[in-house]
């Protein structure tokens, strides 16, 4: 097995987290080590594998290893392959990456939980399963791997289950993304009827040849699937609920990588994708509604976590925007994939590193002015808060404005809200920032704001590093775009008006946000303690847009009063029925159980009579 | 000797047998006159394996005896587990398993 | 098996035989074992009435037989008395089918120095064997007393799984006679003797006779300082005179089936009829045979001589855990041999050696994990030991619930439920002077 | 053969009319042990010696051995009281027993009338001489027509041994003492290093049932060994002492006059 094979990649973190779990509490001691180690290792294997495809001419840059004929029924097999390609290889090193910093990160942050040893168990099954997703070669593995992730999601948000609320939340993400999975379990049949295989190559090369109607039914499903996994409308309301996991679970996992599987799912399905523009349209509003409410919700939350998941959700938006519009936009949704990935994992860990030194307070009316006895984290926050504004020439410049830039291009409606969208994210983050880190104290008694320990501060630099170059580097060092074209093909269109309005303009719309924040939150505003009741935009934001209430009222109460219907008739029609005959029956009973005395020699004189009855009936019969 | 006095033994017995058990209190007892029936049978199998002129009589009766020691074993377990928990030997005693 | 169409003159004077050479076997191995024992101790033994003390033995019965006999109060009076009688019986039926020499003239008459024989002769002796076991249940029932009673169930308990292990012996010699009759079995010998060919079989018999006839190291039922006399605590003079009859005769017995089923019976040992013709013929072999019996009494003399007591658990354990499997194991090494040999299979030594090494590295293992239970066990008795000194470190202050508890959870239950007790009598008078 | 057979038919049902009306278990169980014997005897003189050996070994051996095992373990002195508890049950069950009797005997002197029970019975001697003897003859069905009988009576006797194992298990509460554990326990006794008092000697008596005395005049119950405590056969030595003071007294006035 060479270093790079994918299934190494796979099994390091899978291993450790077996070994891990099996041995329970005896690894408590060095169990944050091997889970780290693991995840580093696994890093590095990343690294040899992408160096390898480097080095390979441009045609033939795929590494494929076939670990086992997973099960053959008929003529439909199914292997278990692992490939990585251009694709791939991008992915792996960001889940690794990030994944290892925030291991380390983790360190640190869960010093003082008695489950440590536990909490990187399952980061490492989460490491695994979210490769195993990006590294299938075929949809029923990546189905594994997505269930996998969706476990580990789970496990993770529910990781302080003593909490009434994070096991609520825990399991309201998992049905939630049941929804969603269902959606892929509904793509992978209808692939299998269609095609006949459910590995890549063949439906890609397939796909062409399917009715047009079908092409269309299989990208829905998997917007579903999508739209679960990456908390987009109208399954987008677990994701503020899972902040109640821990700070680094919400950066790895909630952030930077599981979320975007749905990115991913839709990315890598191209081939798809590019035969229905029903399906992309479906995509692209999904991507747009999801971009502007994120943001939305982001404006009206006090609790640093779920104003951080708003952004989130806002900015998954606009990746599947991105992917929604086409060839156009592939190579920029998953430049903006990363970028993102490094600066919200940054601002998580920063808000973590917040959080550590406030006593686990979340509630950003009791911070301020938290710049000084704060420095390396506000210096990350501050990088990462550029870097997500749009502020050349961070990360977050590059990628948003070639999202921009390619909305414009297919159609001024999108155009128009992206541009919006960055405005208000201009506006909450710097909202973030100023009611965090400037103005003045308002802390709770007995809070003694501190720095974090290296061990939480270094992941915390790498980070910053990242989202301050990564935007620039990846697009002109490393060069993405011609990376990925032999997967995504990208295409430009034709803006429709002077491509050089553009540049001005997006900044002008974010200096606006920015401006409109620091006269609401920055200066010399007094900013009250308690929230103050606000206006109905802000309610309704604060009530996460009526998430929760669009789901009681779509999809539980309908439920309820079928569920209800079914049991009426179940019990007045059906039990009735069988109670009936039961109860005549328990009634005979009732009076030939006094047979029942309980003696045995009153059951003995029966069985002597019966012997008597049989033998007399015996001889007579034999005399006859 | 006829066989048919054999048999009218065995007959005889038989009865004894079930007499003891309709009777008889002791749950100890009880089981002894089920091993008379037992017993019995048995006379009435060796004397039919005479009366045929074949041996497979007494390998019934073989395979009686083997049973009936068997179901000893475990049925004196039972009285003594019985005698353990109520502290009595009566059959009478242990009839709570009723209507 | 020879047939026997003795008259029946011949049959009763058979009898007689047997009967007499029993009883002066049991006055002579009385007498035997006092005098060893004697011998042993350094002391003379019996020996001012008669010569050499011989009458010894026939003086104490005629005053045992004298003696007031007394019947415990509550004693089952029927059962008392049926009890010695029991015991003695089958002691001396066994004997109906024990071959004390070939065919020699009898006042004109051929016949063999055998009482009668039958094809399940050893069978019947193991049955006639089970059936003494009843004298001694009785007579520990009957007597209405603690110390009988348990001392019967001990002796009753011992007997019962020691026979598992002799009837086990007998199987391999079954097998190799191909008969269960004790004259075929001796006549199976006449080339070679058992107790070569079967030494297992013959070492399980030689322990479990001893163990079978209550005798020391095994003598449990009447260990004195536990049981007083055992079953027979209660009885006296003439009944207590025929227990005493029934064990030397049993001791007897066991050695004389010894005799029969490994030591080739009445035939002289193995070359001496070469050198000699006439050894096998005549009365002859009656000498042989009651030289063998004598051995074994001998035997019987020496290990009550020389063994301390065995503690009943142990000795249990011994019987169920050592003796039996092996005896299993060994009658499945016997079976293939025969099963091989009589399939005319070459090799089957070749098989029976790999048997032999699975065999041994079976024991080797168990043996080794015996060990380690056993370190395990001193390692928790030493646990035990030290914790108890512990808690005895504070005496003379007594010790507290907790530390008792440490100790001994089971005193603990057992004080616990005094006190109940206790209590539940206090307030009982309490609610009297009330 | 006739004289075997009515001594032992006679015998065997006096055992069982014996069993059914003794009064203590035990002599039930002697009365049944009777007439397993006596049913041996009649197997062996219809030609099943093996079969009748067995019967001894184990009905006799075995079977009524463990009856008397646990007859002893569960109430030594046990006897029934004779009067019906169930309401007519005695006499359905006398009628029942009666009409099961008739029934049998009509049977059996139909079969005998109609050739069904053959007054010439086959017998058994050819049957024996096939394989050389009853006992081959027995082992040949064993072990070939009915081998799967036999195995599975073999799974029956397996499990029957679990079962009773199980259900006659007594669960410990602490691990077995050693013997090592058991010195230590006694020689860290301070009370008892000594080992425990000896029961108590007195003029009329000297019976270990009898406790011995403290300092104080109180009875020592740690002298008398707890199977007789609990068996309640503790002797009450008021009486004894009383005897003894009145002959130490007797004595002492002896002396007196004497001096």
């Amino acid at each position: 097995m060479s270093l790079f094979s994918p299934a190494l990649l796979v099994g390091i973190p899978l291993v450790s987290a077996a070994v891990l779990l099996l041995l329970g509490k005896r690894s408590n001691a060095w169990g944050h080590f091997l889970g780290t180690t693991a995840s580093i290792a696994s890093f590095g294997v990343a690294v040899a594998a992408v160096m390898h495809l480097v080095s390979q001419p441009v045609g033939s840059r795929e590494i494929n290893q076939t670990v086992w004929n997973w099960f053959t029924v008929g003529n439909f097999s199914v292997d278990v392959t692992l490939s990585i390609d251009a694709l791939s290889g991008v992915f792996i090193l960001l889940i690794t990456g990030v994944g290892s910093l925030i291991h380390i990160y983790s360190i640190g942050y869960m010093s003082h939980d008695e489950n440590r040893r536990k909490f990187f168990a399952y980061l490492n099954l989460f490491i695994a399963a979210m490769l195993l997703l990006v590294l299938a070669n075929n949809f029923l593995l990546l189905y594994v791997g997505w269930e996998g992730v969706g476990l580990a999601s789970f496990l993770l948000i529910g990781f302080w289950q003593h909490k009434n609320s994070a096991s609520t939340a825990a399991n309201k993400a998992f049905i939630l993304n049941r929804v969603g999975d269902f959606g892929l379990a509904a793509a992978v049949m209808l692939m299998f009827v269609t095609f006949g295989s459910v590995s890549f190559p063949t439906v890609f090369a397939h796909v062409g040849s399917a009715p047009g109607h079908t092409t269309t039914w299989i990208a829905l499903a998997l917007l579903l699937a999508a739209c679960g996994k990456s908390a987009q409308f109208p399954l987008q309301s677990w994701l503020l609920d899972a902040m109640e996991g821990p700070t680094p679970v919400s950066a790895l996992i909630h952030a930077a990588t599981m979320v975007t599987a749905g990115v991913y799912l839709v990315a890598r399905s191209n081939a798809i994708f590019d035969l229905t523009q029903t399906g992309r349209t479906a995509v692209m509003i999904v991507g747009t509604i999801t971009l502007l409410m994120g943001a939305v919700i982001g404006i009206a939350k006090d609790d640093i976590k779920k104003a951080l998941a708003g952004s989130t959700m806002s900015q998954i938006g606009y990746m599947m925007l991105a992917v929604g519009l086409g060839p156009v936009g592939y190579v920029w949704a998953i430049f903006h994939l990363l970028t993102h990935g490094f600066f919200k994992a940054n601002m998580f860990l920063g808000a973590g590193s917040v959080m550590h030194g406030m006593n686990d307070d979340v509630n950003m009316r009791h911070y301020g002015a938290l710049r000084k006895s704060m420095a390396i984290t506000f210096g990350t926050f501050l990088i990462g808060y550029l870097a997500i504004i749009g502020v050349p020439p961070f990360a977050g410049f590059f990628s948003k404005d070639e999202i921009i830039k390619a909305a414009f291009e297919q159609s001024v409606w999108a155009g128009a809200a992206a541009l919006l969208g960055a405005g208000i994210t201009a506006y909450y983050m710097s909202r973030v920032m100023f009611m965090t880190f400037f103005g003045k104290a308002r802390w709770q008694s007995g809070v003694h704001p501190h720095e974090s320990p290296a061990v939480m501060t270094i992941p915390l630099i790498v980070l910053a590093l990242l989202s301050a170059v990564a935007g620039y580097g990846l697009l002109h060092v490393i060069n993405l775009e011609e990376w990925l074209t032999p997967l995504l093909h990208p295409t430009t269109g034709e803006l429709p008006f002077n491509e050089a309005l553009l540049l001005p303009g997006t900044l002008a719309v974010v200096a606006v946000g920015v401006v409109l924040a620091w006269f609401a939150y920055g200066s010399t505003h007094e900013i009250p303690v308690q929230a103050p009741r606000g206006n109905a935009f802000i309610r309704a934001a604060r009530a996460d847009l009526g998430g929760d209430a669009f789901n009681q009222e779509v999809v539980i109460g309908p439920g309820e009063r079928l569920t209800a219907t079914l049991v009426a008739v179940d019990e007045k029609v059906l039990d009735a029925s069988v109670m009936g005959i039961a109860d005549t029956f328990t009634g005979l009973g009732g009076r030939f159980r006094s047979l029942q005395t309980g003696f045995t020699r009153s059951y003995a004189l029966v069985m002597v009579v019966g012997v008597i009855i049989v033998g007399a009936v015996a001889f007579l019969v034999r005399l006859s | 000797m006829s066989p048919a006095h054999y048999l009218a033994l065995s007959a005889l017995l038989l009865c004894l047998g079930a007499a003891g058990v309709l009777i008889r209190r002791n749950a100890i007892v009880m089981f002894m006159s089920v091993e008379l029936m037992l017993n019995a049978a048995n006379l009435a199998l060796v004397t039919a394996s005479r009366m045929h002129g074949t041996l497979d009589g007494q390998v019934f009766a073989f395979f009686a005896m083997v049973v009936a020691a068997a179901e000893v074993v475990v049925g004196l377990a039972i009285i003594v587990q019985i005698f353990r928990s109520r502290r009595t030997a009566s059959i009478d005693d242990a009839s709570l398993l009723k209507y | 098996m020879s047939t026997f169409n003795d008259p029946l003159w011949l049959s009763v004077l058979k009898v007689l035989g047997v009967f007499v050479l029993l009883v002066v076997m049991t006055l002579f191995t009385i007498w035997a074992e006092r005098r060893i024992v004697g011998r042993m101790q350094h002391r003379p033994g019996p020996n001012r009435t008669g010569p050499f003390g011989l009458l010894q033995s026939l003086m104490d019965g005629i005053k045992l037989a004298l003696k007031e006999d007394i019947t415990p109060t509550g004693a089952d009076k029927a059962v008392f008395i049926l009890a010695p009688i029991i015991a003695v019986g089958p002691a001396f039926l066994t004997w109906a089918v024990i071959p004390l020499g070939p065919a020699t003239n009898m006042f004109g008459h051929m016949s063999p120095l055998q009482l009668t024989d039958f094809p399940v002769s050893v069978l019947y002796i193991l049955a006639i064997a089970s059936v003494g076991i009843y004298g001694i249940v009785l007579a520990g029932w009957s007597s209405n007393s603690t110390y009988s009673l348990l001392g019967g169930l001990r002796s009753s308990a011992q007997m019962i799984s020691y026979e598992i292990a002799m009837g086990l012996s007998f199987v391999a010699v079954f097998l190799y006679a191909g008969s269960m009759s004790t004259s075929d079995i001796v006549n199976a010998q006449a080339h070679g003797w058992y107790v070569v060919l079967l030494l297992p079989s013959f070492a399980i018999y030689v322990v479990s006779m001893v163990g079978e006839t209550n005798r020391a190291p095994f003598d449990l039922p009447e260990a004195e300082g536990e049981l007083v006399g055992g079953f027979h605590t209660e009885y006296s003079s003439l009944k207590f005179a025929l227990f005493f009859l029934a064990e030397y005769v049993n001791m007897v017995t066991v050695s004389a089936l010894a005799t029969t089923l490994f030591l080739g019976g009445w035939r002289a040992p193995y070359g001496v009829d070469n050198l000699w013709a006439g050894a096998n013929e005549g009365w002859m072999p009656l000498i042989w045979f009651l030289g063998k019996v004598f051995a074994f009494l001998f035997i019987f003399i020496w290990l009550r001589g020389t063994l301390p007591r065995l503690r009943y658990d142990q000795f249990m354990k011994f019987g169920w855990k050592v003796l039996i499997p092996t005896s299993i194991v060994w009658l499945l090494v016997v079976a293939t041999a025969r099963a091989l040999r009589n399939q005319g299979s070459a090799d089957y030594r070749t098989v029976l050696f790999g048997a032999a090494g699975v065999m041994v590295v079976v024991f080797a293992l168990s043996s080794m994990t015996e060990r380690q239970r056993k370190v395990k066990e001193a390692a928790s008795a030493a646990d035990y030991a030290a914790r108890e000194r512990a808690s005895y470190a504070n005496y003379p202050v007594p010790l507290t619930a907790e530390q008792l508890a440490a100790v001994s959870p089971v005193a603990v239950a057992v004080a616990d439920n005094a006190d109940t007790s206790a209590t539940a009598t206090d307030e009982g008078q309490e609610a009297n002077h009330g | 053969m006739a004289i075997v057979f009515w001594v032992c038919a006679i015998l065997s049902v006096l055992g069982g009319f014996g069993m059914v009306i003794s009064r203590k278990a035990v002599h039930s169980a002697l009365w049944l042990a009777l007439t397993m014997v006596n049913l041996a005897v009649l197997y062996v003189s219809q030609n099943a010696e093996f079969l009748g050996i067995v019967q001894i070994v184990v009905y006799t051996g075995a079977v009524m051995m463990l009856f008397l095992f646990v007859l002893m373990i569960v109430g030594v002195d046990s006897s029934d009281s004779l009067v019906e508890t169930i309401r007519g049950h005695r006499l359905a069950s006398i009628a029942a027993i009666v009409v099961l009797a008739s029934l049998v005997t009509v049977m059996v002197v139909e079969g005998v009338k109609n050739l069904i029970v053959n007054d010439s019975p086959v017998g058994l001697e050819q049957a024996n001489a096939f394989d050389g003897g009853n006992v081959a003859g027995i082992a040949r069905l064993l072990f070939g027509r009915y081998v799967f009988a036999f195995e599975a009576t073999s799974a029956l006797l397996i499990t029957a041994v679990l079962g009773a194992m199980v259900l006659a298990h007594r669960e410990r509460f602490a691990p077995a003492k050693t013997q090592e554990m058991l010195s230590r326990e006694r020689l860290n006794d301070p009370a008892n290093a000594a080992g425990l008092p000896a029961p108590g000697v007195y003029a009329r008596h000297n019976s270990v049932s009898t406790p011995a005395l403290l300092p104080d005049g109180s009875t020592a119950e740690s002298s008398i060994m707890a199977p007789l405590a609990a068996r309640g056969v503790v002797d009450d030595v008021r009486e004894y002492i009383a005897l003894s003071a009145a002959a130490d007294a007797a004595v002492t006035e002896d002396e007196g006059e004497n001096s």
